[in-house]
């Protein structure tokens, strides 16, 4: 493993001024009457990490698809060096020099590793492409990410973050300007976002302009100079990093306070508070459960109101186990009780009406229903489990839509619209609304707060901790250490595919997590103690 | 070295089951093998040239003693009929003619004369009407179909001489009662309700029965207020004239095969060489042919 | 490992279609002949040709409806040209290749532009094409040129009486050329890109409208050149040929192990899928015994015998097929 | 991503009522309606008549595309039970003969749904092996002759009027208004669209995809049936040979024409019917027309890539520009 560094060690650059590089100004966009981009400028100079932030909804994504010419704006200029330019395609965008990394996973799935990262700039002679050349490019490429796969291997077999990561590498790779990461680091863990960071580094040494979307204001800190916020579709403000600390930029992303998004909260485990049922016997239990070559067998208990995390590095099968439990994939050892009584759970349908919710990890592919209305997303999992012959009326529909798009502050707050037209946050919401709404006794979260922003990451653990108190019982993946640590009654460290530590009570910490992850000894905390989190 | 009927396989490359003339072509075509105890292959090519093609060279593997051929297009059989006279296996056409360069190719050919039967409906439908005026609608078979081009050419040769009879419409009925039925609604549609129609004209029987069922719908009187004339002579078409609803019909035999086999084992017990085209009769039935009776002798030979 | 499990569907495809020629061969004496062999290509040359573009419409997620009648409409356009206008042969020959490109460029454009569904677009040219050689002429038209006997009588005669004929070579030339063309350029990896994920490939930067219409002039093409073909096997233009042919290659196509919606498939696998189509016609003529009507049925059996196998082969494969574990972090 | 937003179909009803007009031009009479022996009589009877078959391929054919599946073989159990129908017609009741050409129909949809569904084979082949051998049993059936019959009580199902209105046209609306009833009376629908939309992210959501698509084929299956009966009586007869013969691509090209995507997900039965109604229209107005057979082909591309560039959403976003709306 490269030793890895906290991003606090290093205090953000001084901006390096001269010329600038990229310069937008005016840029206007507007769907169908709604106002996602109105009159937004920004300026990028040679050499600098520019962060875009802005909370969901904002227009970040939108602001990156029309410089890129995806999305054709209404109004806005765009020179490059001081020269015009108005790329039509993402093709023309990369041929001026401007290389992107779209929010959702921007790849061929079904093709190998190495032909996605040199799609369309194949090595060839005679028109024929050189597989072995390129596969030793691509290997070459991923090291440069501490990344060593199967490249001839076609991508789908790997995690999101996998590919997530795969697609930057093309990105950077082909960045001859101009980098430009729409959250970039939303399936990583802090491993990976310190290797990427080195990247960049370097990146910005040889004078490429980079543009930085996220929600970790720490990720902000530690590599970007300066930084440029949006409020709905508005430029809210520009500074440098240095002018702008941690509560000026929150209040500038909010338009409002927000305490709990600066102080990281205190560690408080529900279970330690007396909540109903805390103490109840377990709602499903497992034992001896797993699958060859997925997960190897575990033990695992899920009690009512009590939280339990689940650790570890990517690939490391915390996934996988969400999927075993909730039926998705078929164990193939151990046995699965709930309420005592033994279950097959043989489909997600079977643990949907035993009272199991799953929100997945891909949104994209497993997730959303794209072209059907956020309200008809939201009501989906009840549906399926009321059955067919008993549909919720339409009026019942909107109750529940209307409810938790205000619960949730979805927006925009308009249930009728196709959720694949919702910003990447405003979509994760609307799937935890989808499982909310089944009020299930056990919800399994993968990554739920991945593309959250701030303000919506502080009340969506607040609402998991009120549902707790109500007596459901969770069990959560998250790669935000600081995240599990506040609400985890027990957190299970998984690594190459199988449970290797279980922590609970005082030994849940951001170091103990990481210690057992690294197998290192808890006492003396490897490097990366800060974890990740806001 | 003579052979007999009993030890000759011989395969039989059909069009297909299209319609219920050809399925009775295919029942009486193997009652005549079985009279004669001759092994009898048939391949069935569902209107593809290229599946006969595939199925006379697969012939042509197995060594079968004749290849019988009832050709789907009247070109592009040269090459494969070619590769048969290699292998010394005669071949008989069937039904149709193919194009005169590959005449030296077959055997000999048993068909009926499409434009003939064409020309016999066109014929009795001037006599029938005397020197009245007459305006046509005309139901044609399938479209690029060689009997459909043959059988309207036929016609308008037969009605050529009186000025009287002209044909006002002609759509492709597809050769099948559904279609025929819906040309047929859509003509009365067009000529004022049917008033202006004397006659129809159908490349087949099957059409016309579809176009009776229309006439009817429609308060015609088909037979008697609208004169109708059809090709095939299949029962049902009896059936309607012998319930007054439709006038004449012109024979096509389903028996080719009958003439062909007798030619075949002429040919290989005594080498006799059959003449190059051996034509069946072209008859003309009318409501006096008393259609009962011919219905009652016709209705099992597997139309 | 992964590559092979990518191969499987082919794999598979291709066993089912050894185990089907064996069975053929031990329930008829004189089957198991080069000669029967060598039929199999020459009699499937055109479907081949067609089938090879069929596979990367298909491949890119799209899929063409016209190519049979674009064959229909090659065959009465040579005939004409040749016959009635007198135009050489080979002249007549790249004449129409360009009409069908520039036609296949025609739908890929509109389903680009118009952003209208392949299925429809195709349907549309397979009317239009159909029309226009009932326009040209109803009924068939002998080819008499030289150069179509000549060519016709031109074999590789092999033992056994058996010929690779002039269609059967160049079926197999477009196969291999297909192969390259998909397996071994960008443009092919581009029609997997675009099966696998239109947007996504759009946002890699690649050209999609430029690869899109590529694709439907490269299918109207090949039919052109099946078209040839089919003249020359014919030596004759009818505007009733190749009717059905779309279905059958795309039959094809779907047996030899590609995905239908697109992103996988292999043009070897194409091959075999026609071979085995072959396979089952020549199984039904070779057994005469079948009346029309069984010969349908049986079609349709042996159809759902060859897929179920197939399914079963993959199935186990898959199931001995571990989850991939790329390696971990260095 | 270019997401469609929920359609009104208001283009398919203006290229409907455009055709009609067209028609209307061609042949002067196309609106005259009368009433012969009790029944209505005219051109515009003719298209929603022969539209029938199609439009009621099509409700069941839309489900299955609905769910980014597709059955080729509806044609061919159209043949299949028309020849049930007509081969039982003489010897048994009405209910007898109508329960074994729909009992007939659901088991193929059923094949069909099981060889997708639980076999896991494609649609388009799975289909295909039914459309192949499905023509070979309904030929079985008549033995390749064409079955006549005479009993008027199915004859009344193709022939046969209601309050003047066709049989055929009655039975259409009928199960328009049933499958109304069942996929959208129900959480049927939503669920189809879903599946459609995003076939993992419905499991996941605990989605019985298998059993809908089970279902849905059955469904088509049973649809397919109801036309090959209407298509027997109609002809007072089975042609095996011919029956339905292509029409698998009328019920497709109407499905889409009503604006539902092969790639599955949002579909309307209502405009699927109204694809059907275009199809015919269009076909009536050539047959009116009096054009040459050899040029019906053309005719027939250009309208539907006409009705197509309507929809197109490219056109659309022009169209409004140049009205100054926002696309
Ligand atoms: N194609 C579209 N049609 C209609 N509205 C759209 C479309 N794309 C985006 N929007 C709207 O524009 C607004 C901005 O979306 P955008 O994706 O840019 O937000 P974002 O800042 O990226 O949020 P997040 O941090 O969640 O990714 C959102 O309200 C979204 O609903
Ligand atoms: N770093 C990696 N190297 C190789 N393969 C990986 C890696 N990470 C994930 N994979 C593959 O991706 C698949 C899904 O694993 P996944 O990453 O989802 O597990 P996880 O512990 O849930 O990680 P995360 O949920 O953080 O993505 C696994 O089959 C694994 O083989
Ligand atoms: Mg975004
Ligand atoms: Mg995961």
């Amino acid at each position: 493993m490269v030793p890895i560094s906290s991003p606090h060690d290093d205090a953000p650059a001084a901006p390096p001024s001269g010329a600038p590089l990229l310069e937008l100004t005016g840029f206007s966009k507007s769907f169908a009457g709604f106002k996602a981009l109105d009159q937004v400028e920004l300026t990028l100079r040679a050499g600098e990490a520019h962060a875009l932030l802005g909370e969901n909804g904002a227009g970040k994504s939108t602001l990156i698809k029309c410089m890129t010419g995806v999305v054709h704006r209404d109004a806005g200029r765009l020179s490059l060096d001081g020269v015009e330019i108005a790329p039509r395609s993402a093709e023309e965008a990369v041929k001026a020099g401007i290389a992107t990394v779209y929010q959702e996973v921007n790849l061929a799935p079904n093709l190998s590793v190495a032909q996605n990262l040199f799609l369309g700039r194949q090595p060839t002679r005679f028109g024929l492409v050189r597989e072995g050349e390129m596969r030793r490019r691509a290997t070459a490429v991923l090291a440069e990410f501490d990344l060593d796969l199967d490249v001839a291997a076609p991508l789908e077999r790997y995690s999101v973050a996998v590919q997530h990561i795969v697609a930057i590498a093309r990105a950077v790779d082909q960045s001859a300007r101009v980098l430009i990461l729409d959250e970039p680091t939303a399936s990583l863990d802090a491993h990976e976002v310190e290797i990427l960071f080195a990247v960049l580094r370097k990146l910005k040494a040889r004078g490429i302009g980079i543009v930085f979307v996220t929600h970790f204001l720490d990720q902000v800190y530690a590599i970007c100079e300066r930084i440029t916020v949006l409020r709905n579709g508005r430029l809210a403000g520009s500074a440098t990093t240095a002018e702008l600390p941690r509560l000026d930029l929150v209040r500038m992303m909010l338009g409002r306070e927000l305490a709990q998004a600066t102080a990281p909260a205190e560690r408080a485990p529900l279970a330690a508070r007396e909540v109903a049922g805390a103490r109840e016997a377990a709602f499903a239990t497992f034992e001896n459960y797993g699958k060859a070559g997925y997960v190897a067998p575990f033990d695992l208990a899920l009690r009512p109101g009590h939280v339990v995390g689940l650790a570890g590095l990517l690939g490391s099968g915390r996934t996988e186990t969400t999927r075993l439990i909730f039926g998705a994939a078929h164990a193939d050892s151990g046995t699965a009780t709930v309420d005592g009584a033994r279950v097959a759970l043989a489909s997600p349908a079977e643990a949907l009406h035993l009272g199991f919710g799953y929100c997945p990890e891909e949104r994209k592919t497993e997730g959303i229903v794209a072209e059907l209305t956020v309200r008809e997303n939201i009501v989906l999992a009840l549906q399926a489990r009321r059955g067919v012959t008993r549909p919720l009326s339409r009026r019942e529909q909107d109750e529940i839509a209307a409810k938790f798009i205000r619960l949730l502050d979805i927006r925009p707050p308009d249930p009728e619209r196709p959720i694949g037209l919702l910003s990447g946050g405003n979509q994760q919401k609307a799937l935890l609304a989808r499982w909310l709404a089944t009020q299930p006794r056990l919800l399994i979260l993968d990554e739920p707060t991945r593309g959250i922003d701030v303000g919506a990451h502080a009340e969506i653990i607040a609402l998991i901790r009120r549902l707790c108190a109500q007596g459901m019982a969770l069990l959560v993946v998250s790669s935000e250490l600081e995240e599990i640590v506040t609400y985890a009654d027990e957190v299970i460290v998984l690594r190459d595919r199988a449970h290797v530590a279980r922590l609970t009570g005082d030994d849940i910490t951001v170091p103990g997590i990481l210690a057992a992850i690294a197998e290192a000894d808890p006492a003396q905390p490897p490097p990366a103690a800060a974890g990740r989190a806001a | 070295t003579g052979a007999r009927a009993g030890d000759l396989t011989i395969g039989f490359s059909q069009i297909g089951s299209e319609s219920g003339w050809r399925a009775a072509e295919t029942t009486v075509s193997k009652a005549e093998a079985k009279k004669r105890d001759i092994t009898f292959k048939i391949a069935d090519a569902q209107q593809k040239q290229e599946n006969q093609i595939k199925a006379i060279r697969s012939f042509i593997a197995q060594g079968v003693d004749a290849i019988f051929l009832a050709p789907v297009v009247s070109t592009g059989w040269d090459t494969v009929l070619k590769e048969a006279q290699e292998a010394k296996i005669p071949v008989v056409l069937l039904d149709r003619d193919i194009d005169p360069a590959g005449k030296s190719l077959y055997l000999t050919a048993v068909t009926s004369d499409s434009v003939h039967e064409g020309k016999v409906a066109g014929e009795w439908l001037v006599k029938t009407v005397g020197g009245k005026p007459c305006s046509v609608v005309e139901l044609q078979g399938t479209v690029g179909a060689s009997v459909a081009a043959n059988r309207k050419k036929g016609f308008e040769d037969g009605i050529a001489g009186a000025s009287n009879v002209k044909i006002v419409r002609s759509q492709t009925g597809d050769f099948t009662r559904a279609k025929g039925k819906e040309v047929m609604e859509s003509f009365i549609k067009a000529e004022g309700g049917g008033k202006n129609i004397c006659a129809v004209y159908a490349h087949n029987d099957d059409m016309m029965v579809g176009a009776i069922q229309a006439m009817k719908e429609a308060g015609l009187k088909p037979g008697t207020q609208v004169l109708t004339v059809s090709i095939d002579a299949v029962p049902d078409i009896f059936k309607a004239m012998a319930a007054g609803e439709a006038n004449a019909t012109v024979e096509l035999t389903p028996n080719m095969a009958g003439p062909a086999f007798d030619a075949i084992v002429a040919f290989k017990d005594k080498g006799t060489m059959p003449p190059k085209w051996i034509q069946t009769e072209s008859k003309l039935y009318t409501q006096a042919d008393n259609p009962k009776a011919i219905y009652d002798q016709k209705k099992d030979l597997g139309y | 490992m992964n590559a092979a499990s990518r191969l499987m569907p082919v794999a598979a495809t291709t066993a089912v279609f050894l185990l089907g020629f064996l069975v053929c061969s031990l329930t008829f004496p004189n089957f198991a002949s080069l000669r029967v062999v060598m039929n199999l290509f020459t009699d499937n040359a055109f479907l081949g040709i067609v089938a090879v573009g069929m596979t990367f419409v298909i491949i890119s997620g799209g899929i063409d409806l016209s190519v049979g009648s674009v064959i229909g409409f090659t065959t009465v356009f040579l005939a004409i040209a040749i016959e009635r206008w007198g135009v050489p042969p080979l002249v007549a020959f790249a004449l129409v290749l360009v009409i069908c490109a520039l036609f296949g460029a025609a739908m890929g454009a509109a389903i680009e532009y118009f952003e209208l569904p392949p299925f429809i677009v195709t349907l549309a040219g397979m009317f239009l094409a159909r029309g226009a050689s009932f326009l040209m002429s109803t009924e068939s038209i002998p080819i008499t040129a030289d150069l179509y006997s000549h060519l016709a009588d031109h074999a590789l005669r092999l033992p056994g009486g058996a010929r690779l004929t002039v269609p059967a070579m160049i079926m197999i030339l477009v196969v291999l050329g297909g192969m390259v063309l998909l397996h071994l350029t960008r443009f092919g990896a581009n029609v997997y890109a675009l099966g696998g994920s239109r947007v996504s490939t759009a946002l890699m930067g690649v050209n999609v409208t430029r690869t899109t219409i590529r694709i439907y002039m490269l299918s109207a093409g090949l039919a052109g050149l099946s078209g040839i073909v089919f003249s020359l096997y014919t030596s004759s233009g009818y505007s009733l040929s190749g009717v059905g042919v779309e279905l059958d290659a795309i039959a094809a196509v779907v047996i030899g192990g590609t995905l239908l919606s697109g992103g996988y498939g292999f043009v070897f696998g194409t091959f075999v899928g026609v071979l085995i189509q072959g396979l089952i016609q020549t199984y039904i003529s070779f057994d005469g015994s079948l009346s029309s009507w069984w010969a349908k049925i049986a079609t349709g059996l042996l159809l759902f015998a060859f897929i179920g196998f197939q399914q079963a082969t993959l199935r186990l494969a898959r199931r001995s097929r571990r989850h991939a574990t790329g390696g971990a972090h260095a | 991503m270019s997401l469609r937003l929920p359609r009104i179909g208001t283009s398919q009803v203006v290229a409907l009522l455009a055709i009609l007009a067209i028609n209307w031009v061609v042949s002067p009479q196309f609106f005259d309606i009368r009433l012969q022996d009790g029944r209505l009589f005219g051109s515009l009877i003719d298209v929603l008549n022969r539209g029938a078959p199609v439009a009621i391929l099509s409700l069941g054919m839309v489900l299955v595309i609905a769910m980014r599946g597709i059955d080729l073989s509806v044609g061919a159990v159209m043949a299949i039970c028309g020849a049930i129908a007509a081969s039982l017609a003489d010897s048994h009741s009405l209910p007898v003969v109508l329960a074994a050409a729909l009992g007939a129909g659901l088991l193929c949809g059923l094949w069909n749904g099981f060889l997708v569904a639980v076999l896991g084979i494609q649609p388009i082949v799975a289909t295909l092996i039914l459309m192949v051998a499905g023509r070979g049993i309904a030929q079985l059936i008549t033995e390749g002759r064409i079955v006549t019959f005479t009993s008027p009580e199915l004859a009344f199902l193709g022939g046969g009027s209601v309050l003047g209105l066709p049989t055929p046209i009655v039975i259409t609306l009928a199960l328009l208004a049933l499958t109304v009833l069942i996929v959208r009376g129900t959480a049927l629908g939503l669920l189809i669209e879903a599946t459609g939309g995003n076939a993992r992210a419905a499991a996941l959501a605990g989605v019985g995809t298998r059993l809908i698509t089970l279902a849905v084929y059955a469904w088509c299956g049973l649809c397919a049936a109801i036309a090959g009966v209407v298509a027997a009586a109609d002809i007072l007869g089975a042609d095996a040979n011919n029956a339905g013969l292509w029409l698998e691509l009328d019920a497709i090209l109407a499905v889409v024409i009503g604006g539902t995507s092969l790639f599955g997900g949002r579909f309307s039965l209502v405009l699927a019917v109204v694809g059907a109604l275009i199809i015919q229209a269009m076909n009536t107005g050539i047959l009116l027309s009096g054009f040459p057979p050899e040029t019906n082909l053309v005719v027939k591309a250009v309208v539907v890539l006409a009705v197509l560039l309507a929809q197109s959403p490219r056109l659309k976003g022009l169209g409004s520009s140049l009205f100054g709306r926002r696309a």
